[in-house]
């Protein structure tokens, strides 16, 4: 398992690109990426908050439950924290598994979990002033299906 | 007890961390008693159901006990990915 | 879209980094990636036969419909074809959306139309001698679901 | 008509692809002709369920009417990803 909470940025394509080499008979690999999105232009900083210590735990934990529930080759996790613009990625998760039902499958819960029980907070700064984003109902009721 | 503050909550009460002294035997006795601090904690704890909290960084809800716990946090529902 | 039906090898890391940077507003990447997997070690060769022709037509039909179903922003699809050694990418998948759900679905959806609809067939050659890759049950099954 | 053969089918027949004058009107008619050919032949085709055909670079079903058809392809079962 390879987690990184991080202030820096990162290239979603070395990452991915190493995560692959590194795996060993493994025919499927998922990876997703979130990226700040600027909605309508008005986008001036996301600003991650998160809460050292426990965000390493949680990531960990989820990342260990992941690889209990399907057959994983190595699951990788990394999330920036700090002022971010648009188009930056914000974090990835990859999976590797034989086949690729598993391979999705964990992905997917990993972001599920991810989403709504690592604790991270973004704040949208932008020409109408600052927010926090809401979490979503939809995030929550994504975790129903595990 | 280290009790910290993240996101809106944190500012809210305009500091990320309080080192607390108390008996309080669960999450909603010590609430209560910072409720009772001043107005911008009664503003922050003013509706429970918004808010999350973890004990020794672990998720847990407001009837949790307390006993034996080092850090306590306090937090708006969770927005990564 | 972009669909590439090629013998050359590609690298997952640039086709990722490459795609990702060509979305706007889209806060959600996924990739799927297939590698040759060399079980217990019998495996010299895997070749892979296609119908030229017929195959970027199926492709273009499948990305088609996945943008139909699902609000995407761009959708990626490279097959290779020809003789492939162990841990090379056979083929790669990506999708971009505003929302992960989006993305997630519809790399899956490309992938189980992929694995059953597209015309490539996979010859192993190895140790053993060599043997047609025959098609499983459950990537048929996996259609009923769309 | 271009008769095209993939993978173990053309193996099993010894060549890519025929050119062949017929005036079937439905794959399943083409097949017979086929399989009335040579030894090669009918054993390629002689278990249909395992086949799969496409005319003209769409996949159908062995009922499906060769009015107008330049290109029949026979293949198993398609094994990408």
């Amino acid at each position: 398992m390879d987690i990184r909470v991080q202030e820096a940025a990162f290239d979603l394509g070395d990452e991915a690109r190493a995560f692959a080499a590194r795996q060993s008979g493994m025919g499927a690999v998922v990876t997703f990426t979130g990226i700040v999105r600027d909605v309508g232009g008005r986008l001036d900083v996301m600003e991650i908050e998160h809460y050292p210590g426990m965000t390493e735990r949680a990531l960990t934990k989820i990342a260990q439950e992941a690889r209990a529930r399907w057959s994983l080759g190595d699951v990788l996790i990394v999330h920036r924290y700090g002022r971010l613009r648009a188009d930056e990625t914000i974090m990835m998760v990859a999976t590797a598994a034989r086949h690729r039902a598993d391979a999705f499958q964990a992905a997917q819960f990993l972001m599920d979990y991810l989403k709504s029980r690592a604790p991270f907070w973004k704040k949208e700064h932008g020409r109408d002033g600052a927010a926090w984003v809401a979490a979503r109902d939809e995030d929550e009721v994504a975790l129903d299906r595990w | 007890m280290d009790v910290l503050y993240f996101a809106w909550v944190r500012e809210r009460i305009g500091h990320p961390r309080d080192r607390v002294d108390t008996q309080a035997a669960t999450v909603r006795e010590l609430v209560a008693e910072l409720r009772a601090r001043e107005d911008r904690y009664a503003a922050a704890f003013a509706d429970l159901s918004a808010l999350r909290v973890a004990v020794d960084q672990e998720l847990t809800d407001f009837d949790a006990p307390l006993a034996g716990a080092r850090e306590v946090a306090f937090f708006p529902p969770m927005t990564g990915g």
